[in-house]
Parts: structure tokens; C-alpha cells; sequence
């Protein structure tokens, strides 16, 4: 194996955190494609660019999608890199596993691929980095046979992705980890073979503080929330007096101004809270959400081209999350009725909405108006009335003059 | 009889001239002043001269029997000095304390209306509506007169929080600062413009046309040589009609009105704020608009009720948000509230944090 | 002279607030066309629709602006009214008149008009209500040669206007008057024979009280501000104290916080003011703008019309205005030259502005991006870079290479 | 040797297999969590039933090697179960408390670093770079092994106001959630892309490189049967790249850096926030980046020093204003940082109210 001198990236091997140029080169040690991925970043370091070129359309049989396609310009000189594609593995909700799974995830990819992984990508599969095209039937039939599943990529409904959940975590208002592996498995045909018009993502935080961040990263963000009253434990509250100023860190911080502490009790008016986090986040032992639990939908997010990014926009307030989770799959699907009816190429489900106008989509995803989607009304009087908005105008104003009383 | 000669470009008269003598001695160096009470107020200049304001109601269509009214009384009281305010309001400046309550009976005794200064309502900023303009999808002045009639105790004498900025504007040209008031009337079309295809080459001009459209609905008509308006695209803004007098967009029984809130125009603690919409349509009711007035009377009581001392109505809905203020107005929340035009980004909600 | 019938417009006639229709009524007693005036309303209040007709061009010899053309479509019905343009007078600043003045302007318009008028427009001017075509020369013959000027219509600089500043009030940090009767005076040729592509509006208050509204209707917006500590009178702190609560109402409604009152003393940490007026204007006798005053100079405010309203941007964070308002005078024709360089017709400012991004404008005018400017930096990586700039921050890092001190 | 028989659309297996016996008993069924260190928290069920968490460092990029080694420690102290977190830590999950320092002991001595846990900074965000994509104008391990190593202290045991959460982007395609990040660094291009014209015809649709272009920038060239692009409308964003190979964008003189600051996901207190760009361009200097690394590190302590408790970077700006973030920070403010795309209208300032 040819041995590279790597002066440049070398210098990314010092210093406290852990390095990759060494995880690269532990693969290198003995597999030829990380060998020469090692090499072939040495060349980018020096001449400050980068060497891939676009990706080709490669892939497994009976699916569009999983394997990114990644050649070299410089494949001549990095034949192990010449092809270097991903294969994205669909991770299990939640990032969970067994050594006894990892370990056979690793002893494929070291037969067939780099033994180099991403732990993991952005969007949440486990990629493995850099194979032949040649290997990829037989790295998929390995995988599956052994119950793993490709991830997905191109204009498909994109790998699901969740928080750690009820796994964990004492707030999660809904099972992240039991819906995400029912979407996956639901929509595994979106998801294999695209048909999309462009790409799609799901993301479910079990609540506010979004520790998948669903809010700017997911066409479709299912974050945790609740109804009724914060539950409140005033003995554990005291024993946060001792150690916390209340009223600097909570009670100022509050967004709502609605609590208040005397020193002795915390008070909420719950029916002005918007359930931000903070107070239960900073106070766990204290205070808990309400008990009527669910989720808000929000719809959109994407990163910034073509138009600037979008943060996901409410659409469903709140909706209960139960299994067999009908109404949230049903939900989906009339979202994507929608989008395959309006969208032209690339765009991405918040732009169509964006073009279309959200009453649009709204309508045909049977789901009202209501302030809660909205930060503030609009500003600009260039508003659309169909025949029917204006005959109902009409007909409120009849009713009232019958009763004499105006319904605003 | 021969006309006087004419000059050109000589700009307005110097205000000086128009200022009285207690204004020209203290001229920019006022210290403090003190609203005594709606209808009068007392600036204090460095020198300790005192200036009496006593600030009148006007319909601002004014004939010039009333002007000259206004002309008798200055002369009477204030050394023939008077001024209007920005709202379109008399002013009447006293600089003599003795003088002050025999203008305020005068003006009472011929019926001349005071108030408008400090936490109340003022006059409201209004444009020209049927009285004089071609564009206007309802009358302005008539709608003024009718919500004043009925929030005139906030003009006269009753608190606010503060001061509740009201606008009436004709059309979507809005005429006035309109857009950034605490609430006002703005009158829309809601119906598809037609155009008079044998006119149109003649009268208009094909790109200014197609340009005039926010929303890209016209496209040329080259059967008719004229242009065509998709119906799924129109707004009803009326900025073709604008441009182009062969189109029309008027229908008597679907021009209406719409009411937006929560504008504001100082900086004061806060930043300047446009008006948000949150009834999208009334339908017209000359003479006096009652569900309208009903409307504006009934979102300043509840402002009134539920706002802080010194928050404005914008100051307030923010504080609280938008859906507790359609919770606690009871107005209902329709789709014509969601923007879909350009700031449609900016106003979506993007966080599950909201009140039930 | 026909005795019209009114019973909608009579209704408007009862209440307290002063009507509209009585004043029309009164002209209408001895003024034809203001009679005709109000069968014509009544007429629209009946049928529920106005009858004038897009404004034909009418004016007087050598200005292109100052009337606005106006013609009912029932002419034949309402003669008075076939012709009913109006006339619009420069008002002087700040509304000021004396008996005098206004007694002359009445009588000339009884001669030639409807005997109606606006005091004021929207824009400032006074308004004449209402004329025929060829009473146009004479009305101007003999206002102007009494020192009355049209103001202006049409794509010109319309009226400037202004707050009554410095007439009455303590808080204006320049002559309002005088620098609205200065830049009128200056542009009139600007004013009177439209060359530009829209209408482009001045307005200048003394203060953010903004009480001529300049941030919302104004192409320019010149509003008073200072520099410098705010002047405390601690004994008049204690006055207010008895009268209100100064925390509720001063201290916690600052929108920076830097205030802070004890109950004896108040503080303000000036260097965070952001001098937004609240603290000032609600306690006027203890508190006092700095003494370093100037204005912020914002462009682009304008009605909804065609893509939404407009706020005017600050461009200007401070400069001092004072006589002959050099300065001031250079920078509108900057602006001025700028816009007429990029503008298509019927764009405003603000809309070219938006276009053509603000620094192609800010450059124009010569002025330096800064961050008084914005409320908030971009939020998208979509920059244009010039080779200077990168020539710049390439500089700035060999330089730093040298120093061995980065400066970001 | 013959393969294994595929299977088509199983999905991912159910991941109640790898969840720990603890899990599955205390499911859905937390009660609290405590802190305990920066690399240890224990979250306490409803049944009492306790777990602690040890979070370990990734580079993310892995060997196989590495993963068996954490398969080794898992199974030595968790029972063979372990996880990665959404920021891809690694996560050591024990039941018993004895194991937990002797783990710890044994992590430490195979030289993984513990911490992210709490009020510092955790892994970063980010992307491929030159490691694999096509897109990339810098590498985004390299910045981040770079960028770590500096603020090494804030992972490792040193706390600060609130999270810092950072990210890398190797290109504007922003791959991750790096727009709303606390500090991000996204790579830029800044040279127009040129077009190899001879093979255009062949790669690329026309209509849809002209409709990727963001600013119109892109018009078709018949001549060459190609494109050619407005170098005064181009912002280097890259999608036309993305969308046709002749297009090349890449230059290694030019491509460089950008920091954007103040986002946050999150809704506690302040809702979701995007990142704002604070400085413009920096050269691209592999393999260890420093100015970059002093930017960021610069910014974390200025935010340290500054600002409140709870009080996020985003939030933290906010209360004080950018303008005092800008001078604060001593960083230039340049006419990058005025937003002229489509969101300019509500970044603008419409309000004499800010700081000197
Ligand atoms: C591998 C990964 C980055 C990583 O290092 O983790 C990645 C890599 C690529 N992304 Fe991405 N994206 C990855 C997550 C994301 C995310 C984050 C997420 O999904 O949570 C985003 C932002 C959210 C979003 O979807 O908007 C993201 C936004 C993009 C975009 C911009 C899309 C847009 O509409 O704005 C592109 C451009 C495109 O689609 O042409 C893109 C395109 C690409 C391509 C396919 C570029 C290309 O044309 O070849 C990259 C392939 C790199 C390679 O060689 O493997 N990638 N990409 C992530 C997927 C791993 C996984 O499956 O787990
Ligand atoms: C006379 C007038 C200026 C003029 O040149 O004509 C004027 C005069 C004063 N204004 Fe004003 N303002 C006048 C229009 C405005 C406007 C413009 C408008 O409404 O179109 C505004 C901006 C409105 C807005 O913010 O939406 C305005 C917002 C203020 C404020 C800010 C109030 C607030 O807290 O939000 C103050 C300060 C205050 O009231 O404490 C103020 C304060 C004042 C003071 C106290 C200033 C002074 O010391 O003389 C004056 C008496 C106030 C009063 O009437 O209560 N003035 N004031 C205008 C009277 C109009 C009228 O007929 O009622
Ligand atoms: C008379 C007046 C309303 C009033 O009752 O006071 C008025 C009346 C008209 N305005 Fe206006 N505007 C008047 C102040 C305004 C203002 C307020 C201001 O200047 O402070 C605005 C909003 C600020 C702005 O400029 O954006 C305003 C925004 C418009 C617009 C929308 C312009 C835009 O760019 O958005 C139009 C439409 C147009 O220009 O075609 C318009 C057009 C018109 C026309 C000329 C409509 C037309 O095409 O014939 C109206 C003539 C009515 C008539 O028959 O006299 N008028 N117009 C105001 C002028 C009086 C004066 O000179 O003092
Ligand atoms: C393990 C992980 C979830 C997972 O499924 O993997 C997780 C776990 C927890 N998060 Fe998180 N968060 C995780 C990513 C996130 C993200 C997503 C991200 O950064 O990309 C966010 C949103 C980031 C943002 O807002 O910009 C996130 C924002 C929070 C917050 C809000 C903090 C704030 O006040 O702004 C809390 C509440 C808190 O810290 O008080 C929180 C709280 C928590 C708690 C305390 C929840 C619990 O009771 O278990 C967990 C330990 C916190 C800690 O590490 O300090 N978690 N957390 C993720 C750890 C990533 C890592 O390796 O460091
Ligand atoms: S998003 Fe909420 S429920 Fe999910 S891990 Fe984070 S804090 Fe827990
Ligand atoms: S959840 Fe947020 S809004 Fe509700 S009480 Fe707690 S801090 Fe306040
Ligand atoms: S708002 Fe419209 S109808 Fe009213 S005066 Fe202005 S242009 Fe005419
Ligand atoms: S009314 Fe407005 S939206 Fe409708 S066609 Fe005319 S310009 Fe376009
Ligand atoms: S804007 Fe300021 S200076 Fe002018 S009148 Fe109003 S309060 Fe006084
Ligand atoms: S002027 Fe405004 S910001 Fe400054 S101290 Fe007073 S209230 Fe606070
Ligand atoms: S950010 Fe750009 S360069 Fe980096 S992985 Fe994503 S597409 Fe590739
Ligand atoms: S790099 Fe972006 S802005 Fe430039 S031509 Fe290509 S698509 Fe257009």
C-alpha cells in the first residue's frame, strides 16, 4: 500500500479532541480505499480544493436511492478513491443500538467498503464512506438479509430522524422513537423510490427544546407539546430557592410574564403560558408539563437555497400522537397530494406553500385557520375573497340583523 | 377685472410670519408642558412664558364660513394666531391665562367640539373617499363622522392607556399613514376588475398595464388588443384601474371595508409597527356603518380593559399575542389574516410556543 | 339653485363630532358647485358607489403639478361638479396662519371655487375642494400674487411637512420649521415640474415622538435625535414619584433597560439608551433629551401600493441640521441622482432601494454601511463580493500576519 | 462466496432491541434528570430506577476500529448497549451505578475525552467537505477538529451562560442545522462560475439552470449553445454548479469562510432564531484555520463575558442590540452584512432608536 506523506493534515492530529485525520488513517492502515482518501485530503489541503466530482446515479436494485455517487478527478493518481461512494444505512430511532449490531455493521463495510462511517449524518442515517460501485449489490444484500435497511436520498421522503425520547428523556410528550419507526416503515416505498419533486424530511422532537432541531432542518417537524396546567412540586421548588434566584432565572426569563414567586410559592397562569420550556427545563424536579399530551405540526424548513432558508411554520397546532399513529400518516399523505399537484422541480414543500399561498395548502389538508399558526396577522390589504368567503360575510351580517348583535 | 400678476415658484409664505409673539420670543426653547385636560394644554419656555393650547375638533372638509369662524375667535382670543395640527385639528394658542376660559366658553357656545389631546382619541386621519376621489371603494368622511359620534367621550374627556391612532382610508392607496395605525378602516374591492376592450388602446398603455400588477394576474389580450386578468391571481388592489381608466373595479354591493390594528408610528419603547389585518371584510352601510363603528368601539374597550398604562394597542396584542387577542376580541381568524404576500416569511409561526 | 334632497347624508348631520355634511351644506348655501357637491354624495350614499372619473391633466401654465384634475361621470345630473378639481396650496410649516392670511385665502376661494376646502391633506397642502378648468389661471394669479404657491402633484417632490417642532414644543432637536420651509423652498423647481419617476415625499419631525408620521409616509424622514447623556432633574424625579409609579410605568417600560430608580435616585446608563423617548416624553419636567442634537435620516416609507408597505430605513444615523442645511440640501440630490438612474416608472425609492440593494444606494450617496443601519445582519450566505472587498479582507489578513493580532 | 438473500423496504430494525433493560422497564416513564458533571448525567424514573449517561466525543468521522472500540467499552460496563446522540457523541449508558467510574477511568485512559453535557459547547454540527463532497469550498472536519481543540475547555469542564451549539457548512447548501446555530461557519464561493460551453449542451438542462439561479443572474447563450452568467447579478451561491457539471465554481485563491451568529432551534424563552452573518469572508487557511478559530473563540468569550445566565448567544444580541454586538466584538460591520436578499425588508432599521 502506498504510504503518503501528509505534512498538512499531520497537524490535525494534535491537539485534545479527537481526531479524524486518525480515525482515517486507522482505516488506512489497512484498507486501500481509506489509504488513499488519506492521500487524496492531503492533495486537497495543499492546493486548498476540492477534488469530487458530481455525483452519477448509482444504486441498488429496485430503489433510487441510498448510495450517493462520488468519482475523483484525480482518480488516477487515488485509484482507491477513483469510485468513493456513500452507502446511508437507515439508522434505528434514536441512534440506539447493541455492540453486537455494530459490530456487524462494521464487518461488512470493512469487506466491502472504506471502513470509514459517518456516525452519523446530518439527517440521521448511518453512512458508510466510500465504496466501489461494483460492491453495492452485495453490501445491500449483506445489510438486509441482516434486517438493515438503506436510508434514503434524492427527491424521496428523506430517513426520518428523532430525539431520544421517552429512551431518556422526562419530558418527551409523545413517543419520538415508536412514530419515527412507524413513518419509516410506512412510507418505505416514498422513501426508496423517489417520485418526490423534490426532497422531503421528517424530524419529531418529544418537545420544545427540539434536541433534533426539527424546527429548521425538517419539511415536517412534530414537536412534543401539551394542554392543560404545569404540574408544580412547591417542596421541590424550595429546594431550587436554595440553590437558583427564582426570580432572575425563572420568573424575569419567563416569555410570557405569567408566573410569579413570593419567595414561598410559585405561582403560573397557565392560561397564558406558551408552554416555552424554560421554567420546566431549568427546574425539572419542580415542574412538569400539563397532562393532555401531543404535538404541534409544523410545516417547511429547509436550508437557505434557493430562497433563504425557512423555519418550519405551524400548521396543526396540536394533535394527539398515538398509535397506530392514523392520523398523523394520513395527515402526511394529504400533504403530499398537495405538493405533487403544485410543485415544479427542486421545490421544496415550504416554497410551494410559499408561492401557493397557505390557504391553499391549508384547504387541502382539511385544516383551518387559526391565530395559533400565525405570528402576527398580515399587514398589506391585497387579500383574495373566493364567492363563498363574501356570501358568508354576507350571512353573518343577516343573522345579525336579525338578532341585533354583531359577531365580529 | 384684470387679474393680479402672477409669480411662479415662490414657495409657500414664511412661517414666521404666522407665528404670535410669545412663539417668536421663545422659539425653540420651550422646557416643559402640561396637558391640563383633553381639550387644553400649557407649554412652559425657558423665559417662563406661558402658551395656551386649546386643540378643536374639524371635520377637515371645512367650508370657509367655518374658517372664518375659526378667524373671529383667534382674533378674540389669541391676537388673530392660530394653527392646525397634523391631525387636521384647530389649534387655539393663548398667551394670556385670562383669556383662556372665555375661549373655551365661546367655542363651547357655538358648538365648536374640544378635546383630542393626551390619552384619548383624536381626530382620525382620513382621505377623500366618495367626496372627491375616483378611486375610493367607500366614503371616508361619513365613516369618520360615524365612529366619532361614537367614541366621542374619548375625544372629549375618557382615558386610555394612550392615545388610539385612527385612520379611514378611501382604498388600498391608503392615503395617510394609514398602515400604521392603532386601527383603521381600509376600504377594498373585492371583485375582479373588467375592462372595456374597445377603450383600452386608445386610453392605456399595454406595459405600464401588465406592470401595474402586484400579483402578475394581466397578461396581454391580443385578439381584443387589450389585456386579460386572471381571476385566480387578482387581489382586487386596483392598481390596474389606476393606470388605466377603461378598467373598472367598483360593484356597490361588494366594495366593503376591512379593519387592521395594532400600528403605530413613534418609537417610543417600541418600534414602529404597521397595521395587522383582522377583519377582513364589512360590507358597506352608508350613511353611519354600524358593524363598523360597532367593530372599532369594541376593540378599543377591550384594548381599554385588558392594556397596561402607556402600552399602545400594538404595544398590548404584542405583549399578550395575536390569538389571545382574537380570543379576547372574540373577532374570528379567517384565512384573509394569513399573509400570502410578501412578508408571508415573517409572520408564520415557527415555534410550537403559542396560547391556547 | 337646486334644493337636493339628502336623507342618507342628513343622518350624518346628528352627533357630537363636527359634520362634514354641515359644512358642505353651509357652502353649498351660496356656492353652486359645493350645492351640486352634496346632491352628488347623496347620490353615492344611495347607490352605494362613487361617479368621478380618473383625473384628466389640468393645471396651471409652466407647472406640471398642484392641481389634481377630477370629473364627475353624472356631469349632466350635477353641473356644479362636471368639473371639480382641487387645488392644492403649499401649506407654511408647522399650520401656522394668521386670521389675516386665511380670511384672503377664503375669499379668493369663494370667488373661484366651491367655497370648500381640506385643512389639510394628507400630504400637508391645503386643499381647495373643488373648481373648474378655467378658473385654474385666475385662482393662480391671485394666490400667488398674495405670496401663495401651488403645491405639488404628481411624480414630483410633493409638499414637505413637518411637526410644530420648535413652534411649541420642548423636545424638537432642530428647527423643524425652518428646515421644511428651507428644502421647499430650495426644490421648487423639483416640486413643480414632475421629471422624477414617482412622487418622492419629505417629512421632518423633531423627535421619535414622530409626530408628523414621517416614518410611515415619507421618502425621507428626517426625525430629531441627540447624542450625549439625557439631563436628569432629580427633584423633579420626586414630584413625579408622588404622582406616579415610576418603575411601573418609566423603568420597566424602557425597551434597553438602562434605567434603574430606587426610590431616591434615578439612573440612566446612557451609553444603552437607545433614546427611544419614553422615559422623556412621560416625565418632560425631570428628564431632557443630551445635548448634542441632530437627526437620523431614514428613506423609503410609502402606502401598500404595489408590494406592500414601507417603513423608511435609517441611512443616516445622525447629522446635525443646521442653516443653510448644506448638507442635508447635497444629500437629497444624491439620493435624487441615484434614483433617477435606477428607477423604472412609478417606482418609489424604497422599491429601488429594495431592488437594487442598499449598497448600490449607500454607495451612491456615500455613505458607509453600519450597524445603525439594520435591525438585524443578513440571514442568508447570499453575498456579492467586489473585487475590492476581497482585495480588502485580504489585505487586512497579511497585515494581520504581521502584527500577529487579528482585528475581525 | 454467495451473497446473503436481499430483502427490499424492511426498514430500520426496531429499536427496542438495543435499548437497555432499564430503558425498556422505565420507558416513556422519566421522572427527572440531574447534571452531575459536564460528561455525566443521571436521569431518574418514576420508579426510582436510575441511569446515567456518559457522553464521549466523536470526531464522526470513524473507523470501524473506533466503533468496536466503543462496542468494547459498552459491552464492559453497559451491558452491550450504547448510543449516539443527534450531535454524534457517542453515549455510554450504565445502569449500575458502580460501573460508572470505572468507566469513565477506562475511557479516559484509552484517551476518549468526555463532556458536552450542559451550559458548554458539545460536537459540532457539520459536513462533508473535501472529505467527500463535490460542493465543498473548505473542509469541514478540519475546521472543526481546529475549532474544538481551541474551545477544548468549554467540552471538556469550563460552563458558560447557556449552550453554545456550532456548526460547520462546507457550502451554502448548509447541510445540517447550521442556520441556526449559535456560531456557525459556512464556506463561500466568491468568483462568478465560468462554463465550459463545448459540453453544455450535453449535461445540462437549459431551463433548469437558468431556474436554479436565485437571482436571475443566469440567461441563455444561443451562440454557444450554453449559458452565459451576469457577474453583476451572481452571488456565488453555487446552485447552477449543483445543477449542471460544465459549470465549475470552485477557486482556491477565493473560496473561503463566513461566521454567522445567534440562531438557536430551540423555543425556551425566544423563539427559533436564524443565524446572522457578522463576518463576511475569511481566506481559507488548512490545515488548522487560525483566524477562523480566534473569530470563534473571540465571539465565545465576548458572549461569556456578557452576557446573563440562561441567556442564549442569539438572545443575549437581542437585549443588547447588534449594533452593540458589533462594537462589543470589534468586528467590522460591512455591507455583507445588510441583507439584500429576501429578507431585506425586515432587517432594515425604520426606527431612529438604536446605539451609538
Ligand atoms: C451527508 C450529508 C452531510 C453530512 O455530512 O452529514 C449531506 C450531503 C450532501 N447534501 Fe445535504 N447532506 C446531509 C444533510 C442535509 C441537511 C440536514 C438534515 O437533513 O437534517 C440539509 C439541510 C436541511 C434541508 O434539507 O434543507 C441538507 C441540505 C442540502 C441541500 C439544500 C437543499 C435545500 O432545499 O436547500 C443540498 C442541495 C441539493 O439538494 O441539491 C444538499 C445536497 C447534498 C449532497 C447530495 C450534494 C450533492 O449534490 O452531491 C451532499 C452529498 C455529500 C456526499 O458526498 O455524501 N443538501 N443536507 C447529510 C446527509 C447524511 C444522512 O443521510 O444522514
Ligand atoms: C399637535 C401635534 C403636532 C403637530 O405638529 O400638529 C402633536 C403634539 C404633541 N405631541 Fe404628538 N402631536 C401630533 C401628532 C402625533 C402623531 C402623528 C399622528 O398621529 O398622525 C404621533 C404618532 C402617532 C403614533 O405613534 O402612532 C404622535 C405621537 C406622540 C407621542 C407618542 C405617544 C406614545 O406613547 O405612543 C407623544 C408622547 C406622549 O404622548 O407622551 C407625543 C407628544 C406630543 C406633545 C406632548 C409634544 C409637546 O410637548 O408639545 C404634543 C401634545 C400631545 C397631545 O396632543 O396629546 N406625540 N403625535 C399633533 C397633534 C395631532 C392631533 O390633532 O391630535
Ligand atoms: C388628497 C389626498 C388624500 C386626502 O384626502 O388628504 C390624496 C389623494 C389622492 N391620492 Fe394620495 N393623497 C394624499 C396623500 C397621500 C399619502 C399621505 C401622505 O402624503 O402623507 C399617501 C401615503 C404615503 C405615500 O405616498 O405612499 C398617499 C398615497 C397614494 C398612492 C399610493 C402611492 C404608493 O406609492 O403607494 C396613490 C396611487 C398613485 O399614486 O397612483 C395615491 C393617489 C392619490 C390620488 C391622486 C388618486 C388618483 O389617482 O387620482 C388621489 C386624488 C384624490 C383627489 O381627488 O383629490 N395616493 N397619498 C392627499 C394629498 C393631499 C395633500 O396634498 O396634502
Ligand atoms: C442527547 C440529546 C438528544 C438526542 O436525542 O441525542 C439531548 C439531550 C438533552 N437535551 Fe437537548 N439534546 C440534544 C440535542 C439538542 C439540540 C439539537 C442540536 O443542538 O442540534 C438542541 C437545540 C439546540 C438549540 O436550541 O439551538 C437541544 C436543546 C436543549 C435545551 C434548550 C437549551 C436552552 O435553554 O436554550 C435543553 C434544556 C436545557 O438545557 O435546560 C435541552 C435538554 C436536554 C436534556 C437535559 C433533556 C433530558 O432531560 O434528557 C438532555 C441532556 C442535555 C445536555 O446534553 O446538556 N436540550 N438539545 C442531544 C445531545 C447532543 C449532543 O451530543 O450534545
Ligand atoms: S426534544 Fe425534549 S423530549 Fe426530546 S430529548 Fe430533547 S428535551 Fe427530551
Ligand atoms: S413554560 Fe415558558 S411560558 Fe410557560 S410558565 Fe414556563 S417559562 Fe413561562
Ligand atoms: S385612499 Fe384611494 S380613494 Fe382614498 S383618496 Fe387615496 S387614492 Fe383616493
Ligand atoms: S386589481 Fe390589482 S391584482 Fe387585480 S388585476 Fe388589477 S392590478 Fe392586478
Ligand atoms: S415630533 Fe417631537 S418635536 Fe415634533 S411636535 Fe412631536 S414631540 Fe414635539
Ligand atoms: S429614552 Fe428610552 S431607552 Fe433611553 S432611557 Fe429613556 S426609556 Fe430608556
Ligand atoms: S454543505 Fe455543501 S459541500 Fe458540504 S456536504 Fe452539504 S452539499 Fe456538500
Ligand atoms: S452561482 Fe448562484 S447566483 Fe451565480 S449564476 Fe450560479 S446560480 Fe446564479
Amino acid at each position: 500500500m502506498k504510504k503518503y506523506n501528509t505534512p498538512l493534515i499531520d497537524q490535525l492530529e494534535k491537539g485534545p479532541w479527537p481526531s479524524f485525520v486518525t480515525e482515517m488513517k486507522k482505516a488506512g492502515k489497512t484498507n486501500e480505499m481509506a489509504n488513499d482518501a488519506v492521500g487524496h485530503l492531503e492533495k486537497c489541503y495543499t492546493t486548498k480544493m476540492g477534488y469530487w466530482k458530481h455525483g452519477g446515479i448509482v444504486g441498488v436494485l429496485g430503489y433510487g436511492g441510498g448510495v450517493i455517487g462520488r468519482y475523483s478527478e484525480i482518480g488516477d493518481e487515488f485509484p482507491g478513491v477513483a469510485h468513493f461512494h456513500t452507502v446511508r444505512l437507515n439508522q434505528p430511532s434514536g441512534f440506539f443500538y447493541t455492540s453486537k449490531a455494530l459490530r456487524e455493521i462494521c464487518d461488512i463495510w470493512d469487506k466491502y467498503g472504506s471502513g470509514l462511517t459517518n456516525v452519523h449524518g446530518s439527517t440521521g442515517d448511518l453512512v458508510l464512506l466510500g465504496t466501489k460501485t461494483d460492491a453495492l449489490e452485495a453490501i445491500f444484500a449483506e445489510y438486509s438479509s441482516r434486517g438493515w435497511d438503506l436510508g434514503s436520498s434524492g427527491s424521496a421522503l428523506r430517513t426520518p430522524s428523532c430525539c431520544v425520547g421517552p429512551g431518556r428523556c422526562e419530558w418527551t410528550m409523545y413517543d419520538t422513537l415508536g412514530l419515527n419507526y412507524a413513518l419509516t416503515q410506512e412510507f418505505q416505498d416514498e422513501m426508496h423510490r423517489p417520485t418526490f419533486s423534490y426532497k422531503f424530511k421528517i424530524k419529531s422532537s418529544g418537545c420544545a427544546c427540539d434536541c433534533v432541531a426539527s424546527i429548521a432542518r425538517a419539511d415536517m417537524s412534530i414537536i412534543g407539546t401539551w394542554k392543560g396546567d404545569i404540574q408544580i412540586d412547591q417542596n421541590e421548588v424550595k429546594n431550587y430557592a436554595s440553590k437558583m434566584n427564582i426570580n432572575a432565572e425563572i420568573i424575569n426569563m419567563c416569555p410570557t410574564q405569567c408566573m410569579s414567586y413570593d419567595g414561598k410559592e410559585l405561582k403560573i397562569n397557565n392560561a397564558e403560558c406558551s408552554r416555552c420550556m424554560h421554567c420546566i427545563a431549568k427546574m425539572t424536579k419542580a415542574l412538569k408539563p400539563g397532562k393532555e399530551r401531543g404535538a404541534t405540526i409544523c410545516i417547511g424548513s429547509k436550508a437557505p437555497i434557493v430562497v433563504g432558508s425557512l423555519l418550519s411554520w405551524v400548521i396543526v397546532p396540536f394533535i394527539k400522537i398515538e398509535e397506530p399513529y392514523t392520523e398523523v400518516k394520513e395527515l402526511i399523505r394529504k400533504i403530499w397530494d398537495w405538493w405533487d399537484e403544485n410543485a415544479k422541480p427542486r421545490e421544496r414543500i415550504g416554497e410551494v406553500i410559499e408561492m401557493k399561498g397557505m390557504r391553499s395548502f391549508l384547504e387541502a389538508i382539511g385544516v383551518p385557520p387559526m391565530p395559533q399558526q400565525i405570528k402576527e396577522p398580515r399587514k398589506d390589504p391585497f387579500m383574495f375573497y373566493t364567492e363563498d368567503d363574501i356570501a358568508s360575510y354576507k350571512a353573518k351580517e343577516a343573522e345579525e340583523k336579525k338578532t341585533g348583535k354583531y359577531k365580529f | 377685472m384684470a387679474l393680479p400678476q402672477r409669480k411662479t415658484d415662490i414657495g409657500p409664505p414664511h412661517f414666521e410670519q404666522f407665528l404670535p409673539p410669545v412663539i417668536k420670543k421663545n422659539y425653540g426653547k420651550w422646557k416643559y408642558h402640561e396637558v391640563l385636560s383633553h381639550n387644553t394644554m400649557v407649554h412652559v419656555a425657558e423665559s417662563g412664558d406661558k402658551l395656551w393650547t386649546v386643540r378643536v375638533a374639524s371635520p377637515r372638509i371645512l367650508s370657509t364660513d367655518t374658517i372664518r369662524e375659526h378667524c373671529d375667535i383667534a382674533e378674540k382670543y389669541c391676537g388673530g394666531y392660530l394653527r392646525y395640527t397634523t391631525r387636521n385639528n384647530a389649534e387655539f394658542l393663548v398667551s394670556d391665562e385670562k383669556q383662556l376660559e372665555p375661549l373655551k366658553k365661546d367655542l363651547a357656545s357655538r358648538g365648536f367640539k374640544m378635546g383630542g389631546i393626551g390619552y384619548g382619541i383624536t381626530n382620525v386621519v382620513h382621505t377623500q373617499g366618495w367626496v372627491h376621489c375616483h378611486s375610493a371603494a367607500t366614503d371616508a368622511s361619513g365613516l369618520v363622522k360615524a365612529m366619532m359620534d361614537e367614541l366621542f367621550e374619548y375625544f372629549e374627556s375618557k382615558s386610555l392607556p394612550n392615545k388610539v391612532r385612527l385612520a379611514v382610508a378611501c382604498c388600498v392607496n391608503m392615503c395617510g399613514a394609514v398602515h400604521c395605525s392603532d386601527i383603521a378602516v381600509v376600504a377594498v374591492h373585492t371583485k375582479v376588475p373588467t375592462v372595456k376592450h374597445d377603450l383600452f388602446k386608445n386610453m392605456c398603455e399595454l406595459p405600464t398595464v401588465i406592470g401595474s400588477c402586484p400579483t402578475r394576474a394581466i397578461s396581454p389580450d391580443p385578439a381584443n388588443k387589450s389585456v386579460k386578468i386572471n381571476p385566480d391571481k387578482c387581489m382586487y388592489c386596483g392598481n390596474c384601474f389606476t393606470v388605466c381608466p377603461p378598467i373598472s373595479i367598483k360593484d356597490p354591493e361588494r366594495d366593503g371595508v376591512a379593519i387592521v390594528v395594532g400600528g403605530k408610528i413613534n418609537s417610543l419603547r417600541s418600534n414602529p409597527k404597521f397595521s395587522k389585518l383582522v377583519i377582513p371584510y364589512i360590507s358597506n352601510e352608508p350613511p353611519r356603518w354600524p358593524k363598523v363603528v360597532a367593530a372599532i368601539k369594541h376593540i378599543v374597550e377591550v384594548y381599554a380593559a385588558n392594556a397596561r398604562k402607556h402600552e399602545r394597542m400594538g404595544e398590548w396584542i404584542e405583549r399578550i399575542g395575536w390569538e389571545r387577542f382574537f380570543s379576547l376580541t372574540g373577532i374570528d381568524f379567517t384565512f384573509q389574516s394569513i399573509d400570502d404576500f410578501t412578508f408571508m416569511r415573517d409572520t408564520m409561526r415557527t415555534a410550537s410556543t403559542f396560547k391556547w
